[in-house]
């Protein structure tokens, strides 16, 4: 985990709302796991303080990209920033996914929206193929279909209007493919609540291993706020463990799902 | 140059520390931040049992500043002692450990804890977290209760006692007074403002609890005020904290009579503020010509 | 659809005012914006005398909002009447006026005065003032004293009573039911917070008062709070304000349980705010299917 | 006076902090007197929110243009603006000079740093020429002798340190000038207070007019808030007057300077 001023080498539309930010920070780069994230201070921005937690996308020598969706008045500033400003960036924090080994389970990855970010360095790391079933209301929301193809995975799209793919959840593709088997293999998932909580139904359903990466609001994101907890199973009870320090991802047999969104 | 300065018997080394709650238990920022440096390390509130917390979300960013209502998370004084204070064991600089509790006894028997524990650099009362049902702000806003709390603490332990004040009462002088005379070795001007935000889309709160405590640079000049109210109305030294960002707004804290302060909220969007914040406190001096930091405490020209 | 409340007998065409001493007396901004549109002109506080005011400077800007300390400037009931009334007895919207003074007797003998004087909309009883030595924040943080200024105003006039309540008290239930027992027939919540600022390279206060109020958006968060609170303890109607700088500031504060907004210190970076609240607040009943503001009203979910 | 969105047509450095900043708005630009003043957001500011008083400096066509100094927050923000970006301006405000006509007093302009941008619009429109006395510190903050040298005004300098002109207050060269003779002559000065009560008091020692621009804080600009008062004559009495609205220039005879800075 370091702290760094990092410029933007460069920055650009991907679809509609979201972008592909990439940032020079060699001190951070290297140290870089699947599933971790980069908590972001969007300079800009001046009655806003908080910083923001982007997925790390991809890492590529001494830079590493984040792929972002404007939703809202820090993702908006960003998305007016050039190449050559600069960020201040803390990272690689949290605990990421068990990267898959050859021989081991298949990985199956499961990801909404902006989940995708989280899954190309996963993928990209696993010495095991897998498929990829991702999810989102219309064609825009798909993301990183070409680039997941350049690494020869396989991707199935499902979007909720029908335009791309399968008419409706990402669940849907999923739960064919599981029926087909389950066997011998692993869920991973990023994305919106709602869709983790299916993916953990799911994963208990077929009683398979899943790794879930959990999206709390954040604030510190180093483990001193406490803002982000979620409630995890601990021995009979539960206690809150922080997703940004603890987490964001956990096995979904570890999570207590109510008072979830 | 000397920035060293006395909170009762705690020396530290410079006048900054960091506000409880916003610097988990040390540990967490010493990846980041060279903790040694700071004046003292406070640490997150906590009461004899553990304390699981408010549900999320527990914090809204609002303009220059942000809500929280956290609910006082934590481990109680045993998980604390086994969990935290091997790592604040071992610093250089001292550790101020936030308390509260639900009853005046249990104040008491907190502080008689970490008197027992050895080696803490003060205890700090939290009387004034607006996120708890019990044992939050009541103590806080009323002399007596205040009073009460203070005594029996002061009863339980040697340690130095900082007494954190509420920021909404009319008149915080009594308070203040009240605090001072049941034997409060320092004040901590101030605690979070009662507050909340409501997402009109929604239309439900931005904070599972509804209401939470606003900190940041929004609050700055109110907590100024209260830090030099409070400076008029007492003798003992007073740790002044809400917004601070930089060194300019930490030196007018101590012009408006702090004897040192706090970096809260700031430490989360910039970890290193408090770092930052000592060393521009040294430029100033040297620009200046300051030898004693001491100097620019209550050093501020009310007059025209 | 009905954007159209009453503050008591008052009928409001919509529920957006202006803050008390951020708009003049009306004629200035009408040459910027179009008066006639908002749902009442409120204008700086009066009392029986002029008011030469503090020194300079009187304002000074901090972080999301300034500080103020004008001391009330202004020319007294009969000057008032003289130069300001005729301008503003022509608008077709109503005029609350603002009063206050240093006595029980003098509020009463202000609010006969504009009683007598005719075609008001409102008196707004200004107890809370913090930029005054005297008649100002003590009768505003004093139940029994907040209850006499209002009795007698009471006793004074048949117009429409606002009580302006003072955000710095540690529970604001009693002082609202206060109010409100007494004879008032609305709140205004809340005036601006205690708090000050120095200048580090100067040392000296940027208020020549020292201290002044805090407004601006960094106070929008107690704001909020203050008026869900006294929405639950009172059943007259409120008007929300506190850093309103557009329609999705306003409608928080009427989900909150506002009936009506003022908009404030907005007005001094933006004159167009007021209207543009309006109109936001009409875009936002149409895209929600809300008929009537009335409903917007409390309609904050505090449940999870 | 009209509030208006406008752009930047160019902003130029002029001298070290020194820029000009040159803003098309057709509506104002007709209607401005000179020692009037534009009041400007300036909306990359966000958590500072008030306006900052500017006088105007000169006019042309539908433009008209600000020479400031950057010292604070807001003209640091305003100084990284290009042309093309947007400013909120609400002018023209307050009350100017009384220009000077053909045949009546010869007008003697006195300014103090930034105070010259209040000058140039009253000497391109006084049709009685004179002379300009500008002071400052050093030679960088002696602005437009150019532009008063192209509308045939004799320009004075003085600098405290004495890299240009005379070493000294701009007072100096003033008196030196009076001594000659103060008769059908008028000042009108603009600059830092302690120079415009030095100037009040030569007009008061030589019993001569003097117009001076006042320079206090400002919140509305509009005369709403009472935080730009000064204390002017009032009969026997005083009474605090806006400087926005009835200033910001007032005879000097009607000044209280007591509690001035
Ligand atoms: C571990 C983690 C990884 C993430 N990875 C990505 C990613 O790769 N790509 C991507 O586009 N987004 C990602 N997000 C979500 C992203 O953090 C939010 O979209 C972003 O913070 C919104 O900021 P804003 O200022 O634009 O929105 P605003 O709504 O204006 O933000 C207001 C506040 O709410 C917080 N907030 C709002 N939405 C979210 C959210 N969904 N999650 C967390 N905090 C939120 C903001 O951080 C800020 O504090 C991730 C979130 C988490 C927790
Ligand atoms: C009528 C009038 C005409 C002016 N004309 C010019 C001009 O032509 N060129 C020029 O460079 N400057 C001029 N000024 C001064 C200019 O307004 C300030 O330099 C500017 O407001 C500083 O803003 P800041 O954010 O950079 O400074 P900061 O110090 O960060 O400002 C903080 C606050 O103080 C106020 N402030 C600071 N200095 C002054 C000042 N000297 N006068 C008034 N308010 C101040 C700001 O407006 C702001 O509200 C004029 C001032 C007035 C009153
Ligand atoms: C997330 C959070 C948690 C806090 N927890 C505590 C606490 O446990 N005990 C306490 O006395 N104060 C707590 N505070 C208050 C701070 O110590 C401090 O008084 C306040 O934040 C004002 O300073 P700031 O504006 O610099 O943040 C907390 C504040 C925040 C933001
Ligand atoms: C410059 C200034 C003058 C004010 N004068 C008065 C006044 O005369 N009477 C009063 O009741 N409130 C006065 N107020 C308080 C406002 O009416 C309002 O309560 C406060 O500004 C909070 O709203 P805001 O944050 O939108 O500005 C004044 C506020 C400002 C900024
Ligand atoms: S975001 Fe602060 S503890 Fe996780
Ligand atoms: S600046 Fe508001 S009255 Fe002059």
């Amino acid at each position: 985990m370091h702290e760094q001023t990092v410029q933007i080498v460069s920055h650009e539309r991907d679809a509609e709302s979201y972008f592909r930010l990439v940032l020079r920070a060699p001190q951070i780069a290297p140290l870089i796991q699947p599933g971790q994230f980069a908590h972001v201070r969007i300079l800009p921005l001046k009655d806003a303080l908080l910083r923001r937690p982007f997925s790390i996308f991809q890492v590529a020598g001494d830079t590493f990209s984040i792929l972002y969706k404007n939703v809202g008045k820090g993702t908006q500033a960003l998305s007016r920033m050039r190449a050559g400003e600069e960020l201040s960036v803390i990272a690689p924090l949290g605990h990421g996914f068990t990267v898959p080994k050859a021989g081991g389970e298949t990985p199956l990855l499961v990801a909404g929206g902006y989940g995708m970010a989280a899954m190309f360095l996963l993928a990209q790391r696993s010495t095991q193929r897998g498929i990829v079933f991702v999810g989102g209301r219309r064609r825009v929301d798909i993301l990183c279909e070409k680039d997941f193809a350049a690494i020869g995975w396989e991707v199935r799209v499902a979007t909720e209007d029908g335009s791309h793919g399968e008419k409706g959840f990402v669940t849907i593709p999923l739960l064919a493919e599981l029926k087909r088997t389950a066997a011998k293999r692993k869920l991973f998932a990023c994305g919106p609540t709602p869709m983790l909580k299916a993916v953990g139904k799911i994963a208990e359903d077929f009683n398979m291993p899943a790794e879930l990466s959990m999206d709390e609001h954040m604030c510190c994101g180093v483990g001193t706020c406490l803002a982000c907890v979620i409630k995890v199973k601990a021995g009979d009870s539960w206690e809150y463990q922080r997703t940004c320090t603890e987490g964001p991802v956990y096995d979904s047999r570890q999570i207590v799902w109510e008072g979830t969104k | 140059m000397n920035l060293s300065v006395q909170i009762g018997k705690l020396r530290m080394q410079n006048p900054v520390t960091v506000a409880s709650g916003t610097f988990g238990y040390g540990a967490e920022y010493a990846r980041l931040i060279d903790v040694n440096q700071l004046g003292a390390v406070t640490v997150k509130g906590i009461r004899l049992n553990p304390v699981p917390g408010n549900p999320t979300p527990r914090t809204a960013e609002v303009t220059s500043g942000m809500l929280n209502a956290i609910g006082l998370q934590g481990p109680g004084v045993d998980g604390f002692i086994k969990k935290y204070w091997p790592f604040l064991r071992e610093l250089k600089v001292p550790t101020i450990i936030n308390i509260w509790g639900t009853t005046v006894e249990e104040y008491a028997e907190v502080a008689r804890r970490f008197d027992a524990l050895g080696g803490v650099g003060a205890l700090e009362l939290n009387v004034s977290c607006p996120n708890i049902k019990e044992g939050g702000a009541q103590f806080g806003t009323d002399p007596k209760l205040l009073s009460q709390v203070v005594t029996a603490c002061r009863a339980a332990t040697t340690l130095p006692l900082i007494t954190k004040m509420s920021p909404n009462v009319p008149n915080i002088a009594p308070l203040a007074k009240a605090a001072e005379d049941a034997g409060s070795d320092a004040l901590a001007v101030t605690n979070s403002f009662p507050a909340m935000a409501i997402d009109v889309n929604t239309r439900k709160p931005k904070l599972a609890n509804i209401t939470g405590g606003l900190t940041g640079p929004a609050i700055k000049p109110i907590a100024v005020k209260l830090v030099w109210e409070a400076s008029k109305a007492v003798k003992i030294p007073i740790i002044g904290m809400g917004g601070i960002q930089n060194a300019d707004d930490a030196i007018e804290f101590l012009m408006a009579g702090a004897t040192a302060v706090a970096v809260g909220t700031a430490n989360f969007y910039e970890p290193q503020t408090s770092l930052q914040v000592i060393a521009g406190i040294r430029d100033f001096m040297e620009k200046k010509k300051i030898s004693d930091v001491k100097e620019i405490t209550g050093s501020f020209l009310p007059g025209k």
